[in-house]
Order: structure tokens, then C-alpha cells, then sequence
């Protein structure tokens, strides 16, 4: 066993809190700040990822020839912590965490020439066309028809839970190919070049938090060319599978993040009188959930560094699904503290004070602004990328070949 | 023993579900909390017209006579339909202080109130979480006859609309009390807002307005939240109710894998918790209702009350989200709506957590 | 609604207290203090039963009729309460909880008079045979077979989890009278007479907790009587499913026994440090879980009171098994605070100090000799009685009537 | 970073897995601790010739120069086989106590402890939980050149058959420190018992009980003791995975209502919520163990392994028995001792609530 305690990587920490000190704009840092999902305020969002592209910092967990940074664990576990100590926002995961990944892995060498540089850059956003309304934790039943007609697929159907399909200028999806055999045979998984195909529709939805994340998208008779499609015709489910990996497994460790969330819990609590005396910082209950929650979160830590250094348990068949539950769990654990240490101060609903840029004064703390739409948020971590009953049964069934 | 509801309540009930099912649908109720309009001001006259603004008081003192139990009826419908009328505030809370005032203002504000002219907002919560009298901290100084206040006031439901305002501070003496302040005073700072459950409250800076002390005598405080926490705990024990049943049908309907969803045992099994779930929190509902129906209940047994009715409510919230999947997060299903709800409930006057805690200092 | 707060209760609460004060001999409060299951020591418990019985307070949820108190639900309470705060043992509920109960709504008049008097007086202990080795959760599987001879049954199979059979002179039992259509059909319930039939033998098995509670009971060529059976022959499940509303259902209250655990618990913390100072009991995450627990506790109290004074709550189908679930689960909880308090003092293994009359110096306090043993034997409340998860399925399918 | 066992440490993983699976099998294990013996004096003789009393020593002190990380590759295996005898106790907190202490006597201990000659027990507990130094009460008068000890000591394992017992009490300056007993020595009066999980302990009470100062330097007495825990969560997370793959091979194998019990989603999911705490469990003992073989990590780092090895270890030993259903409750089957020695494991020490408190410390 070993752990590098080399005094480079201490270097190495001084160099990344030093760009991150100086590299994003006020825009960028207060979308950081005001993040209250996974999925960060879009346009500052993709204006950061531009700057760590062009710092070469974008996708430290891709391989190297492929635009990675070949850090070592170590360094990368640095790069997450720092990043989440300057409270930026994270990249959205569609383009550099799943497709980005799958092409790499399965994509043509064409594919991968016309999307890496884009998916890299940032200038082009993907969406994940995946769900339907009947479709949701039986992902395979999905009915959306890609017809074959001379070199193109004539699409029919929907799709729904589209994350930020509002801002995505390509998109990736599966489609029902053919109904013979089980369900899982039939599917073929797509790249879509544009998002503005005649025929195409996006409906943003309101989630429960006041904000459009999700999206409903329609397809009528909508024309794509067939050289977008990943593997082979019919053969779209095991693409998904694979990207599946990459998906709940993540090449980006969730714990920085979150052990972030317990900071401000406590910086927030450090401000906060408890209705017991004192303030609730050093409020005895207060410290012992918080204390759970950081031990568990750093157990969530241990997991991750065990599995970017390639330790066997990452080879678990199931180990994506063990990791999204966690993960999932931990962020609704996370921001429920979050939302207690607001207290009645999350009841305000004041959804223009959280725009970046918004000229509105807050009527309570800026964690008070956001804790409660990130509690309320959370409740869908453990809904999508494959429900948590989904995954549960997934490591069940992984048992019996143990 | 006995902790069914009487006729009467019944068919008070059978008449206020009715309405509201006419006319307090979803949809309906979606559209007012996008309007302009603070609440309904139709639905506010209806809730007259029932005598529900009256209910709760003595006929001497120009009310019905009705007793906690005939509010808790009426009340879990409200939580059933979300109902975002200031009833608790204006009704549960302010009025029974102003009509346990000598003060003829407060007797003449009662006396608006409960006929349906005026509503009287109760501004109490200063931070985060303000769960008793006992942790009030603003001061009124005494100014000639009256006093003067000043400090805030947070989350006071119907604040910015409300004719007068009745606000807990520090007397004199340093205990807590109640003190009337007209709406428009000079030095009064509202900042209105919805919360996130869809009523209309305000932020309330107080820059040396003038106020009247209330004067009542010594428990009545306490007596009176202890009265409006039961009424809270009743709207959160409907909207318990409703997401039981709303979500048992989705779970019966809904299919994945070819078959209803209630057939996985994982969500047949978070099914069987909501309902045992509601099972205790409505217990618990009842059971107070009556010992205070008799003058039996002490600060512990509503401390139970809150608590339960908070932490159940938070858990029935997140498994009908759950439950219902994707849809269960979005604004457009009324499942999310009546999970804010109930975390609303359980944030005021004192969460869960602080009421357990109370609780087992023994 | 109502409830009686009539002056005249409180002197009944003293009539009650004072014969509590007196009654017991020392070794029936020493087994009270000294139960750590559900199934208090059998030998003192039987006594106390007998004590009651004259004292006409054996069965206050029995109609009066047949030997009930007559009692106001509030009475029951008040009883119930003044029971458990003088720490007296639990009588079993076997014959006065359940074949008891049994008898009086399904029973013929012959079955009535011969077994009644013995059940309510003690003199009978009945053991309930239901489980097999491979029909626990799945009852109806079981395999017990009884073949009618002339006017006989000849008995050949075994029952586990028999509690007590190795006390028990009377046994009441499922057995397999056909095999013909569903598994639920061709079940027929038994009473016997005797347990030392010819064929018939007994083996304690030893709990995790180090104690004899449970038996298997094997049966080899057993005769015994047709007449007794309850019900006809091949329809004992719908006997059986009578009964199990008693046994999930309870007519005696259980939260005065769980609050009951929850003040030794508070007493034992007064005397017990903190490891972050003060005593435990004025500990704020000590004050704060069992803060929890009582109100849970007390919610389940109000559950009963509403049921037993017949609120509509109690004639839903779930009834029982939700009754069942609470209570076993918060037997549970109140037990793990227990043995928190204990500490590494619960480490220790002292059987024979629990003995009733034993002269073994206990080596920590009374309180840390039943927490541990508490908590071990409570693991079994989750699994008796048809097991939480078919509780939990039998409430969720009663849900698609409702 | 690299958290994989080395080549050598996985041979010495299979070699004491081999010797365990023959020769200390459950029966083989619950006939011993039935039985008069503390412990089996043939095992304690084979982890020496294994040299495992040796490894965790320099080779200057005579010991093997192994590491912590070699320590928890095989102390998993104990858990796994539920070992009672006293390794941590005598070769994990006394031995390196006695090793760092410049007193001949000591190191004669040392080297009979080591060489498989004497097991010297280490008396630390006092109450209801003594979770480190800081908390020990016990204090050390001086006896001219010597000291004496008055008081008790609890749950001290192997304390009544140890040849000699350390002790920790306070010193002259009030600060923690460590104490050498003489097996034997007047005042000394162990009670002998079995803990739930089948060692020998015993209580002992002090009464002027001559005794000799180890003088070791300033933090290390935490640091043995970080290092004891780190070999305690160790066995706890070996008996994690036993525990795991049992209930798995049960649920896949016992039928119920015609088919595995495994196939209820109920069932399935607890086997999930298993398999993710193990993950978690293992994962933190992995992680911590290789910050503490490069001397890195501090109290916080041991704090979270030992409070998360406690609570998922309980967690993991209720789920198992109660997926066992009634032969998990017995005496009679492995898994309700494995989770014995999970409660023990977790007590010891500090549990997890002290644990996740002190973590919330920040």
C-alpha cells in the first residue's frame, strides 16, 4: 500500500488554488456559488469550461491522448479538492463525463475527430435523450422509432428528463430500431449533429425547485443521418450500458463536493444561535449528524481513491451502482443538513435572487438561498440515471456470481 | 375514550371538502399561487360563510362556540387542498390574542377578524427557526402610554396584506408578549414574498412603530400557539393523507417492467411505511386534539405532536416523491407541492429536531 | 371526542398501585426487573399470573363474560402504566393473548369450559406450534401432517420457534390435513391436551442471547383427540388468521412496557458519565435520540388508545400488521439505547447472574445485566409472528382495496 | 496511490487463511469457547510461529519489520474466523508499549510477548467506555522508587491469565501514562469472565497495587492505540465480509413461498444496503491504513474508520440475522456471533456516536 506524500504535490496544490484564484470571472465564481444541483447555472458554466480548456485542465480523468492531463490520483483528488474550496462550478457531466468517454471507448475514428474537440472546448453541449415517459426505470421498453430510410433514421416519438436539452446544440439518445426479440435487442444509440431539426420540439420542464432543468423532447418525423449512430444497429443497449459505467461509476470523485456542502453547512452554522444556546456550530446534536455525515462522505472519499487507483473493487461488476447509490444518497444527506441549519429561512421562495447576475437583494443569507432549492433538487438524485431500486437490484444481482 | 369525530363535525367536514373539492382543485389552486392575488379572497369569503372565522370562539365572545376538535376537522382538508389562506396566522393565532385583550382596539379587530372584514397577521419567527415565546428576543419600549418596537420579523404569513399585525416581544418586565401595530404604521418595512409552499408572507423591518400592548394574562401565550400548532399539525396530517392515497393509486397504476410498480416489494414496502407513517401521525393528532379538548395537554404532548408530525411528514414527502419518480420532482404534479407543504409545517415553531430534544430533556 | 379524566380514575390508579406494592412476591419482582424478552422467566411469571387471576385482574381485555374486568379503556391504561412501573413481569401471551382469545369467538362450548378456566388461572400454559424448519415467513407451506385415525389425528413432522414448549402443557397447533388445492386449503387447527404425548419430544434451542426460549417440537406417530379441533378440518388457516389479529394486534397495550424502557434508560444515564462530560442522561444527543424514541413511544401509545376504544383505525385490514411493525421495531430501538448506555458494559456475559434467586454478584449494575440480553433477544421481534417484511407486504396489498 | 495487498502480504493472507479454515472452523471455535480455556494455547503457538507475534516490530527490537498494513491483511482473516484470542490486546497495545519503554522489565516482557513465552494483558478500560487517554481517571501514586495503583479496570481481555498486565493510569504530572503489573502482585483482584463475543476478560480491581512506570514519550500512547484500532476495525471488517457472503449464499439458497429468498426485492435490497456499507467499510480500513503506514494519518483519519467500522458493522450484523430469520437468532449458527463481535468491536474504544461527535468537532 501506498499513498504519495511527495512534497511536489504540495507545489502541484499551490499552482491549481493559484489559477483558480485568479482564472474564473465574478460571473463564473457566483454561478459557482449559486449552484443548487448537480447541474450548474448553464452559460457560466460553459464559459469556465472554455478557460479550463484552454488551461488544458478539462478532463483530467480522460485518458491523456485523448485531451486528459495524466495526473496521478493524487493530484487529481488535489485538483477536485481545490476546485471545490474556490466553490466553482462544475462542468456539466453530459458531454465530458459520458459521451465524451463513450466515443473514446467505442466511437469511429471519424466520431471521435468531428466531437472530442468540441465536447473539449466547450462549444458544443450535449443532452441525454434516454428516458420516456413510459420508459423510465424500464429504460429498455423505450418505444421512440428510428425508421432506416436510404442513409438517414426518421425519428418518432419523445423523450423526457432531458437535462438542459434547452441549451444542448447536439444531443445523444437511444432509439427503437426494430420490436423483435426482447426489449433490449431493437435499440440503437444515436448522435444527433443539431438539436434544431425540423420536426424536433423542446419543452423545458418546472421542476420542483422553481427551475427549468429537465426537458421534454418530441420528435416528429425528424430526419438524421445514420452515420451517427455508436456500434450497430440493434445494438445500441449494450453502448448505453457501457456509457452507463461511466455515467453512475464517474470518473470525477462526488466527495470533494460534497465534504464542500458540510463546509458551508458549518460556516452557516457557525452564524446560526441554536434554540439550545450558543450557535449551532458547537451545538452537540449538531455536531454529531454533521460528524456523520463528513465520516460517512469520507468513506464516499476512501471508495473513490480506491477505484481511480485501480483497486479491485472497481472491477466489481458491481461497483457504478454501489457508487451512484452512495453518491446519490449522500447529496440528498448533504443538503438536508444544509436546509435544517436554514431552518424557516429556506421556507422564502425567491427564485430571481438566485440568477447569476441578479440585481435582487436576498431576504436571508446567500446559504439560505440556496439551501433549500438544493435539498429540493436532491430529491432527484436518487430517481435518475437509473433509480436507486434499479441499482439496488443490480448489486443484488451481482451476488449471485460472486 | 373516544376520539371519533361527531356528526356534526362530520358533516362540517362533508361540506368543507365538498367546496373545496369544487372549487379548491389543484389547478385552481396552481393558478392563484402564480396570480397576483396574495390568497382568494372567494375562498376567504366561503370560509366565513362556513363560520370557520368565528368557530373557535365563545358565543359570549361573538363566536361559535367550537371547540379544537371542530378546527382539526376542517383543518386536514385544508392540507388536503393546500389551502393558502391565512387561517392558522389570522385566525389561530391573532385572534384568540386579540380577543383575550381588554384593549378595545384588539376587541374591535377581533371583531373584524372573525367576521371576515380584516385579517390580522401574527409576527412572531425572528431567524432561523423561532420555536417558542420563550425564545423571543425583540424588546418593545415603553413610549408614553404605548410602546415602540423595533428589530425584524420573519415569515409573517399574510404580513404585507394584513390590516394589523399582532407581534411578539419582550415586555417591560423582559417576559414575552403580544403587542397590536396597525398595518401602513409609520417605521413598518414589509418585504412580501411567497413561501415556498405558495403562501403569502413577508419580512417585516420594525423601525420604532408604535404599538399597543395587549396585556394578556400569563399562559395565554403559550395556550394560543399550543392551539395553532395542533390546527398546523392537522393541515400537515391531511396532506400526510393525501399523498398516501395519491401515491398508493400512481404506485397501482403506473407500469414499468410490463406490471404496476406496487407490485415491486421495494416500493410496496415504502407504500406500507407511508401508511404506517400516517398511521402514527394521525394517532398522535387525535389523541392531542382530545386531551386538549379536555384542558389535558401540556407542553410535551404537543412537543410530541410537532415532532412526529414533522419527521413523518418530511418521510411521507420524499418516499411519494420517490415513489412517483421523475414526475414527483416537477411543479406541474401536486406531489411536490404538499411535500413543501409539510416541510413547511414542520419548520414552524420549532422542527422535529428541536422538539425531540425537548422532549427527552425529560 | 373524549376522554375520561373523572377524579374517580385516580383513585382506581391507587387501588391499582397499592396492589402492586403489595401483591408480588419478592422473586415476581425480581423476574420483572430481570425480563429481557418479551417472554418474561416462566416460573414467577406463572405465579404472578396465578396472583392476578384471584385478584380477578387477569385478562382486562377479555370480555367480561368470560372472565374480563370490564374495565373503561382509560382504566386499562392506567393499569397497564401502574404495571410496568412497578416492573412486573409481562404474563405470556400465548394462552391469555391469543389461544385464549381464540377460544371465546371461535371456540365450541365443550373447548370453552374445559380450557378457559385453565388459561385465565394459569394452571395451563399453552405453547403455540406454527412454524417448521422450512415454512417460516411462508406459513401456509407447512408440512406438519396429521391423518385422521377413528376418532384420533396420528401427528407426524416437527414445529420450531416454539416459545416455551419446554414449559408448556398444552400446545396449540397448524397441521396439514390435505394436500389438495392451494397450500392455504387442507390446514386444520389443533388444541392438544398434553405435550408429553407417546412420539411427541422437545428440544430448547439456545438464543443468541445465551437463553433457552425457543424449542423444536418433533412429532413421530403422536395421537391425539379430534376433538380438538378448532374449526373444520382443512380450514385452520382461516382459524389461524383469526388468531393472528390477537397476536399481531394485541389487546394489551405495548407502549407502556417500551416507555417503561426508556425511563430505566434515562435512569441508568443519570448514573452513567458522558465521555464529553456531565452524565449521560443530560447529554444532548443522548436527550435528543431518546427524545425520538418517547415520542415514537408515545405516538404507538395514542395508536392503541385510539384502537382499543374502537376508532375506525382499528378496523382497517392492516391494522395488525401495522400494530405489529411499530411495536416490534420500537422494541428494537428502546433495547439499542439501552445497550448504548451500557457501553462496553453490556460486553460482559452473566447469565447466571440473571437467574432469578441468583447469589452470582452481578459484576456491573442491575441495568447493565438486561441491556445486552435485551438487545439480542429483541432481534427476534423483527422475525416472529410472521416476519416485518410480510407485515409490510400484507399493508401494502391491503392498500389496493382501500 | 496503491491499495492493493503486495505479493507477501497476500501469501501470508493465504497461509493463515488456510491454517484458519482447517483448524479453527466455526465448531471448531464455539468447542473453545465452551470450553474452561481462555483461549486455544495451539493457535496463540501457531500466530507465533507464523510470526505474527513478531511482525509488527523492527528487526532492532526483535521483531519481523512488518507494518500496519501487513497487521490488517491478516487481522482480517481473524474477524473472518472469529479468533478470541488476545492478539491486539497483547501484541497490539501492550507489546509496543512495552517495546517503547526504557525500562529493563519491559523489554523482558516485550521479548517473552514476542517470542510466544507470556501474554500481558493491557488495562485501559474504567466505565462504560473509555474511547482513549484522555478520559482515564485512574492515577498513580508514587511508592518510592515505584508507584501504586488504586481503582478498577474493566473489561480488560485476557486479564485474568496474562503473566503481567500495562496499565494506564495518570502519572505524577496528571497526564495519561502507562503502568507494568506483575501478574500476581498483591491488591490485584480479577474477576474472569467471557465477553458476548467468547474472549476472556476479566475485571480487576486495584487496592495499592505495586507498579512500574513504562515512561513512554509523549504521543505515544494515542499512536499505539491508533494503530490497535486500525487492527480492531481489521477483524471488524473481515467479519463484515464473512457476514456478507453467508447471507448471500442463505438468501440465494433458503426457499420460501417456493423460490430463493433472494428473489424478494426486500430481501435483495438488504443484501444491497450489505454490500455498499462493506464497500464503504473496507474501503475507509484500506485507505486509512495506507495514510497510517506513511505516517499520515491523524486523529480525525482514525476517528472516521473506527465510527463508520461500528455503525456498519451493526448494520451489517442486524441485516444479516435478520435476513436469517429465526436461525439467526440463535446461538446455534454463525452469524449472531460474528455480530457479537461486530457490538464488541464497535464499543471498544469509543463507538461510533462518540466517534461521528468527535468528527463533528471539526
Amino acid at each position: 500500500m501506498n499513498i504519495d506524500f511527495a512534497p511536489e504535490l504540495e507545489a502541484f496544490r499551490a499552482e491549481v488554488a493559484q489559477f483558480f484564484a485568479t482564472a474564473p470571472t465574478p460571473a463564473i465564481r457566483e454561478a459557482g456559488r449559486k449552484t443548487t444541483s448537480v447541474f450548474a447555472p448553464f452559460k457560466e458554466c460553459m464559459e469556465w469550461q472554455r478557460i479550463l480548456f484552454e488551461k488544458g485542465w478539462v478532463a483530467p480523468h480522460w485518458p491523456k491522448e485523448s485531451g486528459g492531463t495524466g495526473w496521478s490520483v493524487e493530484q487529481r483528488f488535489i485538483f477536485a479538492e481545490e476546485y471545490r474550496k474556490a466553490d466553482l462550478p462544475p462542468l456539466l457531466p453530459q458531454s465530458l463525463g459520458m459521451v465524451g468517454p463513450l466515443l473514446i471507448d467505442l466511437g469511429t475514428e471519424e466520431q471521435k475527430a468531428r466531437y472530442l474537440p468540441g465536447i473539449l472546448s466547450g462549444d458544443d453541449f450535449w443532452a441525454q435523450g434516454y428516458s420516456e415517459p413510459n420508459s423510465g426505470s424500464d429504460l429498455a421498453s423505450l418505444s421512440c422509432r428510428a425508421a432506416a430510410d436510404g442513409d438517414d433514421y426518421i425519428i418518432n416519438g419523445s423523450k423526457i428528463w432531458t437535462t438542459y436539452a434547452h441549451h444542448a446544440n447536439r444531443m445523444f439518445m437511444l432509439v427503437r430500431t426494430s420490436n423483435e426479440g426482447k426489449k433490449q435487442q431493437g435499440i440503437t444509440f444515436l448522435l444527433l449533429d443539431r438539436t434544431d431539426y425540423p420536426g424536433m420540439t423542446i419543452r423545458p420542464i418546472i421542476g420542483l425547485d422553481g427551475f427549468p432543468e429537465q426537458c421534454e423532447v418530441f420528435f416528429e418525423d425528424v430526419r438524421v443521418p445514420q452515420s451517427g449512430r455508436v456500434g450497430a444497429e440493434n445494438e445500441g443497449w449494450a453502448v448505453a450500458k457501457h456509457l452507463l459505467t461511466h455515467e453512475r461509476g464517474g470518473g470525477n470523485a462526488a466527495s470533494p463536493t460534497l465534504m464542500r456542502y458540510c463546509e458551508r453547512a458549518r460556516e452557516a452554522a457557525a452564524a446560526t444561535p441554536s434554540p439550545f444556546g450558543g450557535m449551532l456550530a458547537t451545538d452537540p446534536v449538531f455536531q454529531r449528524e454533521l460528524g456523520e455525515l463528513e465520516a460517512d462522505i469520507a468513506s464516499l472519499g476512501h471508495f473513490e481513491k480506491l477505484a481511480i487507483s485501480g483497486h479491485a473493487i472497481a472491477r466489481d461488476p458491481a461497483f457504478p451502482s454501489i457508487n451512484k447509490t452512495i453518491n446519490s444518497e449522500l447529496i440528498q444527506r448533504a443538503s438536508t443538513i444544509m436546509a435544517q441549519v436554514s431552518g424557516v429561512g429556506g421556507l422564502v421562495r425567491q427564485l430571481e435572487a438566485l440568477r447569476v447576475g441578479s440585481n435582487v437583494e436576498p431576504l436571508g443569507s446567500e446559504f439560505d438561498l440556496i439551501s433549500m432549492p438544493l435539498y429540493l433538487n436532491s430529491r432527484a438524485t436518487t430517481i435518475y440515471a437509473g433509480s436507486n431500486e434499479v441499482q439496488r437490484d443490480l448489486i443484488a444481482r451481482s451476488l449471485a456470481g460472486a | 375514550m373516544d376520539f371519533n369525530y361527531t356528526e356534526e363535525q362530520q358533516m362540517l367536514r362533508d361540506s368543507i371538502g365538498k367546496y373545496l373539492e369544487k372549487s379548491y382543485d389543484f389547478d385552481t389552486r396552481q393558478k392563484l399561487v402564480r396570480s397576483e392575488a396574495a390568497w382568494s379572497q372567494e375562498a376567504w369569503q366561503q370560509f366565513a360563510d362556513f363560520g370557520l372565522l368565528a368557530l373557535p370562539f365563545s358565543e359570549e365572545q361573538g363566536g361559535l362556540g367550537g371547540s379544537i376538535s371542530d378546527c382539526v376537522a376542517f383543518a386536514e382538508l385544508f392540507g388536503k387542498h393546500l389551502v393558502i389562506e391565512p387561517y392558522t396566522s389570522a385566525v389561530m393565532l391573532s385572534a384568540p390574542a386579540l380577543a383575550a385583550s381588554a384593549n378595545p382596539a384588539a376587541q374591535d379587530w377581533f371583531a373584524k377578524v372573525i367576521g371576515g372584514e380584516a385579517v390580522v397577521a401574527f409576527a412572531f419567527e425572528e431567524g432561523h427557526g423561532t420555536p417558542s415565546a420563550a425564545h423571543i428576543t425583540m424588546t418593545a419600549e415603553a413610549d408614553g402610554a404605548g410602546y415602540v418596537l423595533s428589530g425584524e420579523k420573519r415569515l409573517v404569513i399574510a404580513g404585507a396584506e394584513a390590516h394589523a399585525l399582532v407581534v411578539a416581544a419582550r415586555s417591560q418586565e423582559g417576559a414575552p408578549a403580544l403587542f397590536l401595530v396597525e398595518a401602513g404604521a409609520a417605521g413598518l418595512q414589509p418585504r412580501a414574498y411567497r413561501t415556498i409552499d405558495g403562501r403569502s408572507a413577508a419580512d417585516i423591518r420594525f423601525d420604532q412603530v408604535k404599538a399597543t400592548a395587549l396585556d394578556l394574562p400569563g399562559k395565554a401565550l403559550d395556550d394560543i400557539i399550543a392551539h395553532a400548532v395542533i390546527v398546523q399539525c392537522a393541515e400537515a396530517v391531511g396532506a400526510m393523507g393525501a399523498l398516501c392515497a395519491i401515491t398508493a393509486e400512481y404506485a397501482m397504476t403506473r407500469k414499468q417492467f410490463g406490471v404496476p410498480i406496487a407490485t415491486f416489494q421495494a416500493v410496496a414496502h415504502r407504500l406500507a411505511d407511508m401508511k404506517i407513517a400516517y398511521s402514527k401521525a394521525r394517532a398522535s393528532l387525535l389523541y392531542t386534539t382530545a386531551l386538549a379538548q379536555g384542558g389535558a395537554a401540556t407542553q410535551r404532548d404537543i412537543a410530541i405532536l410537532k415532532a412526529q408530525t414533522g419527521k413523518l411528514g418530511r418521510a411521507i414527502g420524499e418516499a411519494a416523491i420517490q415513489t412517483h419518480g421523475g414526475v414527483g420532482t416537477t411543479d406541474e404534479l401536486n406531489v411536490s407541492h404538499y411535500h413543501k407543504r409539510l416541510i413547511a409545517c414542520d419548520a414552524m415553531f420549532g422542527d422535529h429536531a428541536y422538539h425531540f430534544r425537548k422532549i427527552g430533556e425529560g
